[in-house]
């Protein structure tokens, strides 16, 4: 039998984005063993609940995660009016959908540029991150913050995007979906890409199911659940189909969210069209008082907002299960019997969001 | 004579003109990223700064294997511009690497040891066509000594296209580049961190950098061999082999060990022996 | 297939030059509603102490008997709520960001406001001991 | 809208194993199991869906009471399982991955136990 030795990969390691800690058992250079562990950065936000009123912990909330800020702001503010009955105005629905759906768009780009770097392809990373920034570039221009936009509150949006400006944004769509297109091709067409990808980490469509694997993950293996289905924000009025792949292995997954794109391209550009005028927000008084479980659909994979308030203007409890640690369980399935050298792609495809995980 | 005097020039020339090659290789493929780059002059500034660094070392003997690489690395670069034998310069230059690896495995972390493993993977995937290369010049120009293939009026690279092309892939795991750069990159982002290289700090770190300029100064002499008949047209090749190693490492991503050693042995089985093939059986030599 | 797809980009990025900015010799991108980092008109600020308040990061301090409004840089999270509580429009939001720092201090800005007419100033003294 | 629709049923610790598994055969999948301390116990949520429909079961348990493992049913439940052991100190008997308290890497033991002294000094307040 060959010598087993173990590599310690992480909490801080070059190829992976943020802390989580994986004892490699290799055997030569196969994988045969895994034990995943995390915990570096818990920060107690669940429990600020407790401390801050709870039309402020929308700013707490959106700083879970400094990728998928907004959603994590959009799922706790809609938590808030479901327990409250609040009615949001429609503009308010749409602009949240398109704020939305620009943070999915800057999320998956910016994973495809660290999955890239983790299968070694730097132009390729490089190319990701620049598309990136274009979308960035947007979201400073509406909501004043690059990642963290701040634009959520309980009742509504704290800002408005001009007519002008959503023709602006609606403009410069087409080129923009040019240019993602060149980057799915690369993606999806290189060889050396899918040497790298191809039945790589594959899970199947019921195990996928069962392991209870959430958002690309979970489609990736050929199961079209997307939580935007259930109709939030502007949802149910927009046109749209969730994207899936049926292989299940890392070329799924890339393929899963480059098809993203486009969806989210055309979601910003129906959501510019069919944007009602009117009010962006309402007064909300009172206070929360009731449970409500909200699940929003973050580029990661659906996440979970658990909120229970009492009356008070502080909330008793708030939980919030992140699509990573849903993620988890698939991932320690896909990584034994794969090479040391697929380690990073593996991981990276689940999109790991370590600090979501641990609030 | 001569030959003294160009193994002193590469002595000597060798470093500044590798540091200068790394300084422009760094300058394209930040322009092919989309990015500015930096001066020309970085690579001097790193090293010169890895040398101002205090010396941490675990394993003592590391220091030791390093310089014999470095050393080895120059005798090697050293005998090739000499005008001396060709396989003796190829026994050397491996005979380096595997000081390199020793000084991998001198020290106790298991990226090191992977990237040791790997690299000895690499040494034996390239082998094969370096020897092969030697091989193709001897049966055009008759002799296994540089200065004679130099002299040699015979348009090399018209008998040897399939040992160029092979020479090209191999080149790619030499110079470190994407998609071979599977032992040791020039950056830490893979998943044995830098591989081979990971244990070095500091003056040790800086001996490895000098030896890879001293390598490819070396390897850009060889393709030059190819071209030899025309120094104008030589020089140009080289500058065209080296830009098309960046384009590659810019358009690929880096494959597995397995990748490696199948193309290695594979373009040397193809393209190499079915090249010496046609050049024996069917030219009948030069 | 696909060999070299990448290389219509490589391409591309070379005949157009370099898409990133020199920062800090080139400013960074800013818009005209940029969060960069709020300023205090001590002239108008009335002390209601309501940023202090409303902020989710508490970050700032105001203290009302010394007149003293205070703000650390380092828990601020520019995130526009005191600048949106504040009654009298005395916060701006800058499109600037601040210039790094190495150490932790705590921006202090004593408030001129002078309440017209009416009421004295109040209890100054007081809290002074 | 159907998001609003949910379901939160209580029910005893012992029914859980037998409820999760007629769920399971109902093709649900586990969405979320998530832990939060009461006054003096804790409560946890099983979440599941199907088809956008969403159902929860609920139990409340004392601490130190042994909860059963759902892993058996859902392979992917020790994730959260390990959670509600390594924070909150909730003993899960038959898991099918037992970290034994490492999946969370804490300062120390159960931080967020309701049996807990104290509140710990907040470094930064």
């Amino acid at each position: 039998m060959p010598e087993r030795i173990v590599v310690p990969f992480g909490p801080q390691h070059p190829v992976l984005p943020e802390p989580i800690h994986l004892d490699l058992v290799l055997e030569d250079e196969t994988v045969v063993d895994v034990v995943p562990s995390i915990g570096y950065i818990h920060r107690g936000l669940e429990k600020l609940v407790t401390k801050r009123e709870y039309p402020e912990f929308v700013h707490v909330a959106e700083r879970i995660c400094g990728i998928c800020s907004f959603m994590h702001g959009m799922a706790y503010v809609q938590g808030i009016e479901a327990i409250m009955d609040v009615e949001v105005p429609d503009r308010a629905r749409y602009l949240r959908t398109i704020w939305a759906e620009c943070s999915r768009l800057h999320s998956h780009l910016l994973w495809l540029g660290l999955f890239a770097d983790a299968m070694g392809f730097e132009n390729l990373f490089m190319r990701s991150w620049q598309l990136r920034e274009s979308v960035l570039d947007v979201l400073e221009d509406t909501t004043g913050g690059r990642v963290i936009q701040g634009t959520c509150k309980v009742g509504g949006v704290r800002r408005d995007i001009k007519g002008e400006k959503l023709s602006d944004i609606q403009k410069t769509l087409p080129e923009f979906e040019q240019q993602c297109r060149d980057l799915t091709d690369v993606f999806l067409n290189d060889e050396s890409v899918k040497y790298r990808l191809g039945g790589l980490g594959v899970i199947g469509k019921s195990e996928a199911y069962d392991l209870g694997a959430a958002g690309p993950t979970l489609r990736g293996s050929g199961v079209d659940w997307d939580a935007r289905c259930l109709g939030y924000a502007a949802y149910a009025d927009l046109d749209f189909k969730p994207v899936s792949h049926p292989a299940g292995d890392c070329y799924a997954r890339c393929a899963v969210r480059l098809g993203e794109l486009f969806t989210s391209i055309d979601l910003i550009n129906q959501a510019v069209e069919k944007m009602p005028e009117g009010p962006i927000d309402v007064k909300v008084t009172g206070a929360p008082d009731g449970e409500y479980f909200c699940r929003v659909e973050q580029p990661r994979g659906e996440v979970v907002h658990y909120l229970k308030g009492d009356g008070t203007k502080h909330l008793t409890r708030a939980r919030v299960r992140t699509p990573t640690l849903a993620n988890i369980p698939p991932l320690v399935k896909m990584l034994p019997g794969c090479q040391l050298a697929d380690v990073p792609v593996i991981v990276l495809s689940i999109d790991p969001c370590i600090s979501c995980t641990e609030r | 004579m001569n030959g003294i005097l160009g193994a002193l020039l590469f002595i000597i020339l060798a470093p500044f003109l590798g540091g200068l090659i790394a300084g422009a290789d760094r300058i394209l493929t930040a322009r092919m990223q989309g990015r500015v780059g930096p001066p020309l002059l970085q690579p001097f500034y790193d090293v010169g700064k890895l040398f101002e660094k205090e010396n941490v070392v675990v394993t003592t003997a590391q220091n030791f294997y390093i310089l014999a690489y470095l050393a080895f690395i120059i005798v090697s670069g050293a005998l090739f511009f000499a005008g001396g034998d060709l396989l003796l310069i190829i026994f050397a230059f491996t005979l380096a690497h595997v000081f390199l690896v020793l000084g991998a495995y001198a020290v106790h972390s298991p990226y090191s040891h992977i990237g040791a493993e790997r690299e000895l993977i690499q040494i034996m995937a390239y082998e094969p066509m370096i020897i092969l290369s030697a091989v193709g010049l001897y049966l055009v120009s008759g002799s296994f000594y540089v200065g004679d293939i130099i002299a040699s009026t015979v348009p090399a690279i018209l008998y040897l296209p399939g040992v160029f092309l092979g020479f090209l892939t191999i080149l790619t795991i030499k110079l470190r580049k994407s998609p071979f750069d599977i032992s040791t990159s020039h950056h830490a982002h893979q998943e044995i961190v830098k591989g081979i290289t990971t244990e070095f700090s500091g003056a040790t770190l800086g001996q490895v950098e000098i030896a890879h300029w001293y390598e490819n100064v070396f390897l850009l002499g060889f393709v030059y061999l190819f071209f030899a008949f025309n120094p104008i047209l030589g020089v140009v090749a080289v500058i065209v082999t080296y830009v098309a190693e960046i384009f590659i490492d810019n358009t690929t991503a880096r494959l597995r060990w397995q990748a490696a050693l199948q193309s290695g042995w594979g373009v040397a089985a193809i393209l190499g022996l079915f090249n010496l093939a046609v050049v024996v059986y069917i030219i009948g030599g030069v | 297939m696909g060999f070299c797809t990448m290389a219509k980009i490589v391409i591309r990025n070379l005949v157009h030059g370099p898409a990133t900015r020199r920062y800090p010799a080139v400013p960074q991108r800013a818009c005209p509603i940029t969060r960069g980092h709020v300023t205090l008109d001590p002239a108008q600020c009335i002390s209601c102490g309501l940023c202090m308040r409303r902020c989710p990061a508490q970050a700032i301090q105001v203290d009302k008997a010394e007149k003293v409004w205070e703000i650390d840089r380092f828990r601020c999270i520019a995130c526009d709520a005191c600048v949106e509580a504040c009654p009298v429009k005395c916060l701006t939001m800058e499109t600037t960001y601040i210039a790094p720092v190495t150490e932790q201090t705590v921006e202090r800005h004593a408030i001129t406001y002078v309440k017209p007419e009416k009421k004295k100033k109040p209890e100054t003294g007081q809290a002074e001991g | 809208m159907t998001a609003k629709e949910q379901t939160i049923i209580e029910i005893p610790v012992t029914d859980l194993l037998e409820r999760t598994r007629k769920l399971h055969g109902d093709g649900y999948r586990l969405v979320q199991i998530g832990c939060t301390g009461l006054a003096e116990s804790y409560e946890i949520n099983y979440s599941f869906d199907k088809e956008y429909r969403f159902q929860n079961l609920r139990i409340t348990v004392a601490p130190g009471e042994e909860v059963p493992s759902i892993s058996g049913i859902y392979w992917g439940a020790f994730v959260y399982e390990n959670e509600m052991h390594d924070l909150f100190g909730i003993p899960v008997t038959g898991m099918n991955i037992d970290f034994q308290g490492a999946m969370i890497r804490t300062g120390e033991k159960h931080p967020f136990s309701v049996t807990r002294k104290g509140e710990g000094p907040c470094r930064n307040a």
